[in-house]
């Protein structure tokens, strides 16, 4: 781990940056842990909201029972169904940038990043439904079912906020992409990026079922 | 050592007390055991002459671990316990308490007593009986405090909460609001007063003289926490002072002139947000009372400020009733009520703990050491003066009545000897 | 430390896995949103919530063994990944145990044989003037 | 400890401080203890504000009635003297300070794992503290710390801003957190197994664990007040259908594992001052260490304890209360193994290890106070008492800050390679002990009397004994203004240099120069042997 050891990788555009305090492996694998501890914050982030709903739904069983057929569920479907591409699509990123192959690992992201504008345009299209009905935030019919819609509006906005942070991550590893930066020595961005797309599906695939389905 | 805690005055205070006086206890014992082990290690092994001397490589003990994992163990257990079921009781409310409404506001404790008597920033139970506090909060979180009687619970809005306790002891407790409720939290301090059996039935009774309008104003605006905003003595708070505001003259935001008159006082109540004076807070701060307040509350409210713009009289502290011009048997009837006979002896004929006063005079009857009597003046003076010096079959023996000697002269008790002829 | 003892290829740094076993566990993804959908819109009453949560965990497996690697991490890498959904379990159980365990003071009055006088007792009924609890 | 391959260049001209010049080489840096004494420089300007503010209070409580603020204003302060101690002054810290500073030095690392998180961090925590500042400039928050609903969201101060700068600061937490989570597991240098981790590096572990594991929470949960002030979402609001008990439950998931957060690092401060200043080996080191992670795990299962009296269910207030006793088991394995370690030593009362000793007191103090608070039947009586209040300064000022105070004592020759006034400091260490029991152990007494806390006037039979606690608090700032400015004479104006290793230490940030250079060591240090390898072996163990 002595200074100069990896300095032939600034002649090296594929190889890993160099970084004068950790070998190359322990840097990766440095990076994909921190990513998961990351992640470990995310999933309790919304796990505030997750126990907030469970204890309301309980006590407004009813409200949130009604509220829930209120939603859209056929466009929740179809959302989770493009999410759930999109992150096959990223982890199909991982295996290409695993074997150097940068323009498929473009590719792939680029078909992500699509999902992903697609979920937000659905989303924003779930959302002016419920403006016309007045139950978007300040509606008059905001709290007609408790605190099921302000709980629905949170938990899909922080949502679709990770889905906006998630396609400017994405794309940033696209551009390293194109730049021809990933070998099969050097992907750790892809599969960083990746595991932080893949948490935003995982959110997705608690809230559909808790939200549209069974409220 | 370090007993600080206020007076009992709850039944379970005292248990409550010696989980406390437990824990400090052994709280000391541990601390001096820790420190006085440092101190003494720290003066015996230290560095002498600027040389470290040679000291042993011991890196630890399993034996030691065990026992200082253990001990504290089964210390913490036994407390957990103890401070447990101490406070199961203070959970489990015996039947038939009495149950009193308690709602906080900021800054304020409204009291609503079974009958429908309500008080503020004060409150009587009787001695003796189980109290049941249900408390609930208008606004934000408040906490319900009784230091005395080791009970306290918070006031959340949207929810109702308990708390009870049986009160050992007559006297003025002192109640605080422990959640931080805004400005006036420490100021939101309540009293609440312990008296015998006899007298909150009297006090509960007591609906009170017919009040005036401007009495029933002041009234509405305790219990409407109007004093957060707005003071009586002309201090500055968030609103104006209701002293001297009726018949001022003065500006709007607008530019518009005003008096303060009838009309202007009932549209700030009902409406504040019509028109706001200069200076003020603009929009208003003051919740609308639109719906909440009758015309006639409106009415007395403004006959209370009204009160409070005249010249100020010479207040009488307390209207002295003339004794001289009373018939004996009135005089004797308020010693009667003074004195608290009723607690014991009833005026219609049922039997509390003594003979009710009614038909006593002139009845014969036989004394537990066997003698007979009739209730005449003398028999009667007795009684009052010395209970225990002839005690009637059928009552407790030594009576629980206390000796009047000394605090009432034989004038009252010629009186009070009239009151009671007049029962027949 | 990062490289399992798992049957597949392995990469430089990371776990490569074959394609076959992406495009396996989407397609096992879409079929179970399509079965969570599907029973979701029959009442089995409070099975709804439980197949519901059971099938959304099982999804969730999938795309944190397979599309995250999760199966071919460091234990470590497992422990920070289970600690959340336990702390949130934890979280969950704590309010759980406190809301809906909440007495309304009307029921708080234990029935201990307790010395009152009638006057009280008949009073004690008299008080239920306040609104019922919060729901 | 000996250590095959360490560097020790007395006398380099070098160091971390003079290898690059301006300002600009300060706020572009990566380099972990520039990044610390940045963190240094910024928490002690926030300690004294933090602490002007606890002046204002205590003046306004010397006597009844109001002295020289109004309630409203006295709110506000109080508010601001929590808010400041604690989300920007003691939550950061002994991590973020001294953490970061001997971290790598200590596992014999060239830097933390991710610097430029690490720099990252530290402008999020400067973001901020400007939210902060700017919520106190526009109109100061008079909620208390804890943010209570529904006042927190009538109230018409610049809550939003003030939630918002928790929330940013929480995130430069964790983002420490898992700098230090990272660097631990990955970068500890060949020989350094896990137990032989110094118990400081142990204490971050488990700390940057929770920062972690419960900061997100806590950042959630003021997102929804701030979204209820918004947008009236309603969830913590009972007149939209919401439950303020709730937000208790969510606010003391963090806000009580972050005690530890606070005092953990302390332990291990202590952990390191007394093996050195005894000269022997650290008593029972693995119960030390498996204590620390016992606290860490414990701190996430008793945060409602802190309800016992809000109303939630008889059965949460007694599980919670009896779980709470699992905290004093761990708590109290440390403390007699602090003391065994004295045992036959050879003990020196240098400055760090008086505040090492005071530390014990005080903590003892802490500890069994916190049994009277833990125990329900109790706690009913004291609860929002001026005996909380006292029980936990003795925990976080008598704990966290003497803790970081002896810290700062011990590792100054290390950090700026000079030596401190030796004589002022311990008479600021006697002050400031003096000066803290004096303002606090009178608060338990009031508390024990039944004094409410926040209050901004009291009762008259309280009168004594807050005027005691006034005159307690005076000598304590005055304490530490003097123990902080006897530093930083030292450090700026002092020419007295210290030795690499002036108390014959066995751990690794003891084997380079002092300061250190930009990398810390030359060579990645092998290590054989446990840092607290002192004393003479005896042959019975």
């Amino acid at each position: 781990m002595s200074h100069g050891e990896h300095a032939h990788t600034l002649d090296d555009p594929q190889g890993p940056p160099h970084i004068h305090h950790m070998d190359p492996p322990t840097a990766y694998h440095a990076a994909k842990f921190g990513m998961w501890l990351f992640l470990a914050t995310e999933l309790l982030l919304f796990g505030v909201m997750f126990a907030a709903f469970a204890v309301f739904r309980w006590k407004y069983f009813h409200e949130f029972h009604e509220a829930s057929s209120h939603l859209n569920w056929k466009l929740g479907a179809l959302n989770t169904a493009v999410l759930l591409i999109s992150s096959y699509y990223a982890a199909i990123a991982v295996d290409h940038a695993q074997h150097g192959r940068n323009k498929q690992v473009l590719k792939s992201l680029l078909i992500t990043i699509g999902c992903a504008v697609g979920f937000l345009i659905i989303k924003t299209i779930e959302y002016s439904e419920k403006y016309h009905h007045g139950y978007f935030i300040g509606g008059e019919n905001f709290h007609e079912f408790k605190t099921f819609l302000p709980l629905y509006f949170c938990m899909t906005g922080i949502h679709a906020l990770h889905v906006i942070i998630g396609m400017g991550l994405l794309g940033w590893v696209a551009t390293l992409a194109a730049k021809n930066r990933f070998s099969s020595r050097y992907y750790t961005p892809v599969e960083v990026g990746a595991l932080y797309w893949h948490l935003v599906d995982l959110i997705w695939i608690y809230l559909f079922p808790l939200l549209y389905l069974v409220g | 050592m370090f007993r600080y805690l206020p007076e009992q005055a709850s039944d379970f205070a005292h248990s409550v007390d010696s989980i406390n006086n437990l824990i400090t206890d052994i709280s000391v014992f541990f601390t001096v055991l820790i420190v006085g082990a440092m101190i003494y290690f720290g003066i015996r092994y230290r560095r002498r002459g600027g040389v470290d001397h040679a000291t042993p490589r011991i890196e630890g003990s399993h034996f030691l671990e065990v026992i200082w994992t253990v001990v504290p163990t089964i210390i913490c257990i036994v407390v957990a316990v103890y401070g447990v079921y101490g406070f199961r009781v203070m959970r489990e409310v015996p039947a038939g308490a009495i149950e009193i409404n308690v709602t906080g506001r900021q800054w304020a404790w409204n009291f609503t007593y079974p009958s429908g008597k309500k008080t503020v920033d004060e409150f009587v139970v009787p001695v003796g009986k189980p109290i049941k506090l249900v408390i609930t909060s208008e606004d934000v979180l408040h906490s319900f405090f009784v230091p005395a009687m080791r009970t306290k619970v918070d006031a959340v809005p949207g929810q109702y909460t308990y708390q009870w306790f049986r009160p050992i002891k007559t006297g003025d407790f002192q109640v605080f609001c422990t959640e931080y409720c805004g400005t006036k939290h420490s100021a939101m301090l309540a009293k609440l007063r312990v008296v015998s059996e006899a007298e909150f039935a009297r006090w509960e009774a007591d609906k009170g003289r017919a009040l005036s309008p401007a009495e029933q104003g002041e009234a509405l605006v305790k219990l409407n926490a109007c004093g957060s905003c707005h003071s009586v003595d002309g201090s500055a708070v968030v609103g104006p002072t209701f002293l001297k505001l009726y018949g001022r003259k003065g500006e709007f935001s607008d530019g518009q002139q005003y008096t303060a008159d009838e009309n202007y006082i009932k549209e700030s109540i009902l409406n504040p947000q019509a028109h706001v004076v200069k200076g003020y807070p603009n929009p208003s701060p003051m919740p609308a009372f639109e719906g909440k307040l009758s015309d006639e509350d409106i009415t007395n409210i403004i006959q209370y400020i009204k009160s409070l713009s005249e010249a100020p009289k010479v207040v009488v502290a307390k209207k002295q009733e003339d004794l001289t011009t009373m018939a004996p048997a009135d005089r004797g009837k308020k010693y009667y009520q003074e004195k608290l006979c009723i607690g014991c002896h009833s005026l219609d004929g049922s039997r509390v703990v003594g003979p009710s006063f009614k038909g006593l005079y002139g009845k014969a009857g036989k004394f537990t050491d066997g003698g007979s009597y009739v209730a005449d003046d003398a028999y009667i003076t007795e009684s009052i003066l010395k209970p225990n010096a002839h005690v009637v079959e059928g009552y407790p023996a030594p009576s629980p009545m206390p000796a009047y000697e000394g605090q009432l002269s034989e004038e009252q008790v010629k009186d009070i000897i009239e009151f009671m002829k007049t029962l027949k | 430390m990062g490289h399992s003892s798992g049957s597949d290829i392995h990469g430089e740094l990371g776990h490569v896995l074959p394609l076959k076993t992406y495009k396996t566990v989407l397609g096992a993804l879409l079929i179970l949103t399509i079965i969570t959908v599907a029973v979701s819109r029959v009442d089995f009453g409070t099975m709804n919530l439980v197949v519901a949560m059971v099938v959304a965990s099982i999804k969730a497996v999938l795309v944190a063994l397979f599309f995250m690697h999760l199966k071919y991490e460091s234990p470590i890498t497992w422990l920070y990944a289970g600690i959340p959904v336990f702390l949130l379990g934890l979280l969950i159980g704590g309010v759980f145990i406190d809301d809906p365990l909440r007495v309304d003071p009307k029921n708080a009055t234990v029935s201990v044989a307790e010395v009152g006088t009638s006057k009280a007792s008949a009073r004690d009924h008299a008080g239920d003037h306040h609104g019922a609890n919060h729901h | 400890m000996s250590a095959s391959s360490t560097t020790a260049i007395a006398g380099s001209e070098t160091n971390y401080l003079n290898c690059e010049r301006g300002i600009w080489s300060w706020l572009t840096t990566v380099d972990h203890k520039r990044i610390a004494l940045m963190y240094l420089y910024t928490l002690t300007l926030f300690f004294f504000v933090g602490g002007i503010a606890a002046l204002a209070v205590r003046t306004e409580l010397a006597f009844p009635g109001g002295q020289i603020m109004s309630a409203d204003t006295y709110n506000r302060w109080f508010t601001a003297h929590g808010v400041i101690m604690i989300f920007l002054f003691i939550v950061p810290g002994i991590p973020a300070v001294m953490g970061n500073f001997l971290l790598p030095l200590m596992i014999g690392a060239y830097d933390v794992a991710f610097p430029k998180l690490n720099l990252l961090s530290l402008y999020v925590y400067w973001l901020g503290a400007a939210m902060a500042l700017v919520s106190l400039g526009i109109h100061p928050v008079d909620t208390g710390w804890t943010f209570y609903g529904p006042y927190s969201i009538k109230t018409g101060s610049a809550v939003v801003w003030m939630t918002g700068a928790a929330f940013v600061l929480g995130f430069s937490s964790i983002l420490t957190g898992l700098n230090f989570i990272v660097t631990i597991h990955k970068l500890r240098c060949p020989g350094m197994t896990w137990w032989r981790l110094p118990v400081f590096v142990w204490a971050l572990y488990a700390t940057s664990a929770i920062q972690v594991l419960a900061t997100p929470v806590v950042g959630m949960t003021l997102m929804l007040l701030i979204f209820e002030r918004a947008f009236g979402v309603g969830v913590f609001n009972p007149a939209l259908g919401g439950d303020p008990v709730l937000f208790e439950h969510f606010f003391w998931f963090y806000s009580h594992p972050v005690v530890y957060i606070m005092v953990l690092p302390a332990f291990g401060v202590i952990g390191e001052i007394i093996p050195v200043f005894s000269r022997k080996p650290l008593f029972g080191y693995r119960a030390v260490v498996v204590s620390s992670m016992g606290i860490a795990l414990v701190g996430f299962v008793v945060w409602a304890h802190h309800m016992l009296v809000s109303g939630i269910s008889d059965f949460s207030a007694q599980f919670f209360s009896i779980v709470t006793f699992l905290v004093a088991i761990p708590t109290a394995v440390k403390v007699f193994n602090w003391v065994s370690t004295m045992y036959k030593g050879s003990i020196t009362f240098s400055t760090p290890m008086l505040y090492a000793m005071a530390f014990v007191f005080l903590f003892m103090i802490a500890g069994t106070t916190g049994i009277y608070l833990a125990t329900l039947a109790v706690d009913v009586f004291y609860h929002d008492t001026y005996f909380v209040v006292a029980h936990f300064h003795y925990t976080i000022q008598g704990g966290a800050v003497i803790g970081l105070i002896a810290a700062l004592h011990y590792w100054f020759p290390k950090m700026f390679g000079k030596m401190y006034n030796d004589l002022i400091a311990r008479a600021a260490w006697f002050l400031i002990i003096l000066g803290f029991n004096l303002t606090f152990l009178p608060q338990f007494v009031l508390g024990m009397q039944g004094m409410p806390r926040r209050y901004y006037d009291y009762l008259p039979q309280f009168a004594d004994l807050h005027l005691a606690s006034t005159i307690g608090a005076y000598i304590n700032a005055f304490g530490y203004s003097l123990a902080l400015l006897n530093l930083f004479w030292a450090m700026a104006v002092s020419k007295k240099k210290a030795p690499s290793n002036p108390y014959d230490a066995l751990g690794l940030e003891w084997r380079t120069q002092s300061p250190p250079i930009k990398d810390n060591f030359e060579t990645i240090p092998t290590v054989d042997d446990t840092p607290y390898a002192y004393g003479t072996p005896v042959a019975s163990h």
